[in-house]
């Protein structure tokens, strides 16, 4: 092997022309040049490995950083939070000593090259974020986006995605209790696969990432070092420093979901020991993010011997294992006297568990390889001191002529006999249709605490067997209002996630989200994200529920064309006794059926309008955030108080949809007589927000009309559950069969 | 005095700890057991809960089979102590032979999740005395390996001996040969079924049923009786 | 260091839906000609030290009692020695 | 009738949890002496007509295509001819 020397801190010193591939490593020329400033000499090669991962986009948010700052200065006051957004996820209080912590993340882009392997380590990675937070992981979810539901490439991507997310969420362990599943064409070359996990832990169990206590030692577990995700590394490695190496090295991971089992096992066991100071599990930038991270949020320096690091390969080179994205591996900072035991714990997991460095009195980060100082850096300068860039925006000139074309002047059904067909068509269009084929290949009872999943409104987890004590969680967010409006598409995303936590019966406390968006360098883009995170914050503040973090995903984008700005949003709520969730399904044949809240003529961006006329244009239906308050206290205090026996959220595809939905679980029909003052098109098929039907015992009906009344929330009686058919008087009737024909036939047909 | 069943904790169970609570909403005393050792506990009956046990690599079961446990297990399940083997439990006992025939990936080749209605055909068994026979039952079924397998001859031999213990109903959600969920071994005391009754024994959770409580009761009876 | 190469298939009167799938799947890839597809799993293991037949004999032992469930699967053990033509 | 074979494995590089898994039990299992373990997939073609240069190119595209994901496996193909040492 060709061996040029080894290119150490000294080396770099002595060399000052050598010139770097910092431009194949991703970095701009003003980037590379800021390097040599902060470190007053030419990077090493696995400094500028360091540099180049941690100044990405997707670890530097130096797009968004800007915008994202609203979340923070806009965040509303909240007793609840008890960690906010910087770590690895945020922490939320819910009570009798409890702490939840949630967060997604996206794995669009390896999702699409394999989309298996790439869903898969997408769990892997959000329930690695969870762990670190001192939690042990609960419940998952999985807001999904794929291209045309009859495309020949969904057939690949979606049924490989499904089976990746089961796969290794299984396997773990933890049950998928909601997500999403919406096709549209501009998610043809860039679905997106955004997961999200929930954890539970005591109050006094919460970790940070941080290295702290000189003398404390650094320990590498999990998994051995591979060489794979590793994009500009090889570069490194082969065009400079070491010519036989093999020049491209996988993007893509294979992961090992019970490896990460047992990581948790072992992590959890660490922690109930305390035998843990700060911990880092190591994702995207691999340990250049974790050494970086742990040093520069701790009080000391750090020093680290590459040497020690356990590798599959051992033909890796210095910057390669920095820049190593595998999986299932953590990083934990122990002091001296526990290291044995914190050894002996992983060994009794299986789990390989090595000391690769320790926390120092200096500030500085060094790292050695073979004897030779290889990085010497300031921490933060790697982890915090990213380029941020102020992205030109604008709002792109089409913009106007899209909400100008107005959905509302689409031509409707004429007769009730095409109102009937298009809402049969309706609810078996693949968006609206029954996603069970997808969720059965899930696990929705491990851990046997599920109280709600899937197609419930919200995912609902018990807590406390004792006091019955629970969480939710709801995930949504409409890419076709978010191009209509970024601005109002962000809060309606938020006010749905918000709305179905509380039909449920919880009580929404903070939120995190996941921005899937197309290219920054494009200012109509950079103007949706903008927006987007402007109307997010805006909203999160007025309706009291923090961001306490989350994941931007950008450049999903195919050519010229970006996917639909699609931000989505997760709400985690809290419910004080599960005994008194609502679900979805009706229940008793005779229950009065009420529609709660205003419906307005609003079709721009529905899904009647995509599904009849495949069109898009005009407003998103308007937000009122005071109204979804309002309505979210009224759902609450009627199921704590046992008013209601189901409730159902609506949102795309408007009243009919929740009304079959209901029926359809319940096994029970409904009949419905269209409110004064409405169509019967509006009222069925129109998707104004702020809205929820709820079933009331007739016993209970003076008593809920008396509080929507003294608290001046619209409650319309609009039927009865009642028969097998959902029937609008005056207009048509469903059978049971039909509509269980047509809304759960659809996904098997274009996908099994 | 009540009794003490043991529930074996291998490197990737997942239902350990709802087995455990199962058994303790049953009024008897859950005993955890790790696969390194051998040590029973004095237990006096064990389950060997689901999972996916080593990722169910290699084949589901084949590798905790090989366990330090399992090596006691064996001895004692054929001395007569009761054994439950549920789901990856299951894989467990037949990849051990000591039930027979083998568990292959699911016919329609994805992981299925749902509220599986059965038959239960033998309530004659240690861990079914509380159902009556020809009951119907529904309890949840999730898995990838659910694909019961057996030469004709063993299949023939299992329905001619009455080893048959559940069926399923409506639905064979996997490909299973005869619509077997779960079977027996010729003494009875060791059964091995795919769905999972430690996940229907609280009526808020999951799908809100209790169908599955009676495996617990079933066999607390028989040891406090014995 | 050799490589021994131990092949497990089910046995021929066991459903293979895997196999089914990827024969189903053929003619929308505009494959015809194909009559039947049994997939299958291959394990590949590096000897230290000669191959010899004593250490064939435990690796048969190893196939037959661990890697196939012979209840269900047939398995086959070759030491590898051609070069075969190799995809990219 | 001939038998084509298509082997795929992971490449190299890729970690392989399976092939780990197995190599892994066998210290507990008695077996020393083997230093690596990898394991992939075995599809049996039964192939119509002569398996001819064309036949092979375009079996070797539907592994291309199908069978692996060249972004994290490889495949050989090869036709069948001796009959190797079975097993039971
Ligand atoms: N869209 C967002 N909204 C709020 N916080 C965000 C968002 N995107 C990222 N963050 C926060 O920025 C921090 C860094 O994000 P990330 O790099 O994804 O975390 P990690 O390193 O744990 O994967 C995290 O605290 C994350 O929650
Ligand atoms: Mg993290």
């Amino acid at each position: 092997m060709s061996k040029t020397p080894l290119d150490t801190v000294e080396h770099a010193a002595a060399t000052p022309d050598v010139e770097l591939p910092w431009a194949e490593l991703g970095l701009k020329k003003d980037e590379y040049e800021r390097v040599v400033e902060i470190l007053g000499r030419r990077p090493t090669g696995a400094e500028l490995a360091m540099y180049s991962v941690m100044w990405s986009e997707h670890c530097s948010y130096k797009s968004s950083k800007v915008h994202l700052r609203q979340f923070g200065e806009k965040a509303p006051q909240s007793d609840a939070l008890l960690v906010g957004i910087g770590e690895n996820a945020g922490v939320v209080d819910v009570g009798q000593g409890y702490a939840v912590t949630f967060k997604v993340e996206s794995h669009n882009h390896p999702s699409y090259v394999e989309p298996y392997q790439g869903a898969a380590t997408g769990v892997g990675g959000i329930v690695r974020d969870i762990i670190a937070m001192g939690a042990r992981p609960v419940a998952v979810v999985d807001p999904l986006r794929f291209g045309a539901a009859d495309h020949p490439d969904t057939k690949r991507v979606l049924p490989g995605v499904v089976a990746g997310i089961g796969g290794y969420g299984n396997c773990l362990g933890l049950p998928n209790i909601g997500g999403e599943v919406v096709f549209d064409a501009c998610y043809q070359g860039n679905p997106l696969v955004n997961a999200g996990a929930i954890g539970v832990m005591r109050h006094e169990d919460i970790h940070l990432a941080k290295a702290s206590g000189a003398g404390n030692k650094v320990i590498l577990y999990g998994a051995r070092t591979g060489g794979d995700g590793i994009g500009g590394a090889s570069i490194l490695a082969s065009e400079t420093f070491d010519d036989a190496k093999p020049s491209k090295r996988p993007a893509v991971q294979v992961g090992d979901p019970f490896q990460e089992k047992l990581l948790i096992e072992c992590t959890l066991e660490a922690f109930a020991e305390k035998l843990v100071v700060g911990i880092q599990d190591l994702g995207a930038a691999g340990l250049s993010c974790a050494t970086s991270e742990l040093a520069s949020n701790g009080s000391g320096g750090m020093r680290v011997t590459l040497d020690d690091v356990p590798l599959r390969d051992s033909t890796l080179s210095p910057e390669e294992i920095l820049m190593s994205e595998s999986q299932e591996r953590m990083c934990a900072v122990v002091e001296p006297d526990k290291v044995d035991r914190f050894l002996a714990i992983c060994e009794k997991w299986d789990v390989i568990a090595t000391v690769i460095g320790e926390v120092t009195d200096g500030d500085r980060l060094e790292i050695f390889w073979h004897g030779g100082k290889i990085v010497d850096v300031d921490p933060r300068t790697v982890a915090h001191d990213g380029p941020v860039y102020e992205r030109p925006y604008a709002r792109p000139d089409w913009q106007d002529a899209l909400q100008a074309d107005d959905a509302n002047k689409l031509p409707r059904p004429g007769t009730s006999e095409e109102l009937r067909e298009q809402v049969l068509k309706l609810v078996s269009s693949p968006n609206q249709a029954s996603k069970s084929w997808i969720t059965s290949q899930y696990d929705h009872f491990v851990q046997g605490n599920t109280v709600l999943a899937q197609p419930e409104d919200s995912g609902m987890i018990r807590v406390d067997e004792e006091s019955g004590l629970g969480v939710a969680i709801a995930t949504d967010g409409n890419g076709r209002y978010a191009k209509l409006d970024p601005y109002t598409g962000a809060q309606l995303a938020l006010a749905e996630a918000y709305r179905n936590v509380a039909t449920t019966g919880a009580k929404p406390l903070a939120v995190s989200d996941c921005l899937n968006f197309g290219s920054p360098e494009d200012p109509a883009v950079m103007w949706q994200f903008a927006e987007a995170v402007r109307g997010l914050a805006d909203a999160c503040q007025q309706l009291g529920t923090p961001v306490t973090g989350g994941n931007v995903s950008l450049y999903n984008q195919t050519g010229e064309a970006a996917i639909h700005p699609t931000p989505v949003v997760a709400v985690l709520g809290v419910i004080d006794d599960v005994a008194r969730r609502t679900p979805v399904a009706f229940q008793e044949e005779g229950q009065l059926l009420y529609l709660l809240g205003d419906t307005r003529e609003e079709f721009g961006g529905s899904a009647w309008s995509q599904v009849i006329h495949d069109h898009l244009g005009g407003l998103p239906p308007q937000v009122d955030l005071e109204r979804e308050r309002l309505l979210g206290e009224i759902l609450i205090s009627a199921s704590r108080d046992g008013m209601i026996d189901s409730a159902h959220d609506l949102s795309d595809g408007g009243l009919i949809q929740a009304v079959v939905e209901s029926a359809l679980l319940g096994g029970k029909g409904a009949r419905l007589v269209v409110p004064d003052g409405l169509d019967a098109f509006t009222f069925l098929l129109s998707e104004s927000a702020g809205r929820a039907i709820v079933a009331v015992p007739r016993s209970e009906e003076v008593r809920f009309n008396d509080m929507c009344g003294a608290r001046g929330l619209p409650a319309t009686r609009i039927g009865v559950v009642d028969g097998d058919a959902v029937e609008v008087q005056g207009e048509f009737a469903l059978s049971l069969d039909e509509l269980r024909t047509a809304h759960e036939g659809t996904i098997p047909a274009l996908l099994a | 005095m009540t009794a003490r069943i043991g529930v074996v904790t291998f490197p990737g169970s997942l239902d350990d700890r709802d087995t455990q609570r199962a058994i303790r909403l049953a009024g008897a005393e859950p005993v955890a057991l790790w696969h390194k050792d051998k040590d029973l506990k004095q237990v006096d009956a064990v389950v060997l809960p689901g999972g996916f046990s080593y990722g169910d690599y290699l084949r589901a079961g084949a590798i905790s089979r090989f366990s330090p446990v399992m090596e006691t297990v064996i001895e004692q399940a054929k001395s007569g102590m009761p054994v439950l083997g549920i789901c990856n439990g299951f894989q467990i006992l037949t990849e051990a032979h000591l039930l027979p025939g083998g568990m292959l990936g699911n016919d329609h080749l994805h992981f299925i999740c749902r509220d599986q209605k059965l038959r239960v055909e033998n309530a004659d068994t240690a861990w079914t005395a509380d159902y009556e026979a020809g009951q119907e039952i529904h309890i949840p079924l999730k898995n990838m390996d659910g694909r019961y397998v057996a030469d004709t001859y063993t299949l023939d031999r299992l329905e001619a001996e009455g080893r048959v213990v559940f069926r399923y109903l409506d639905v064979n959600p996997n490909g299973s040969l005869r619509d077997i969920a779960g079977i027996t071994n010729e003494a009875g005391n060791v059964v091995g079924l795919m769905p999972h009754p430690e996940h229907a024994t609280e009526p808020l959770i999951g799908t809100g049923r209790t169908d599955g409580l009676p495996f617990f009761t079933s066999i607390l009876k028989k040891l406090v009786n014995a | 260091m050799a490589r021994v190469v131990v092949d497990v298939m089910l046995k021929p009167e066991i459903l293979d839906p895997q196999g089914q799938a990827v024969q189903r799947a053929l003619p929308r890839l505009g494959f015809e000609g194909i009559a039947d597809v049994r997939q299958g799993k291959r394990f590949e293991l590096e000897v230290d030290g000669p191959v010899d037949d004593a250490a064939l004999a435990r690796i048969r032992e190893l196939a037959e009692s661990f890697l196939a469930n012979t209840v269900i699967e047939d398995f086959t053990v070759k030491v590898e020695e051609e070069k075969v033509e190799a995809g990219k």
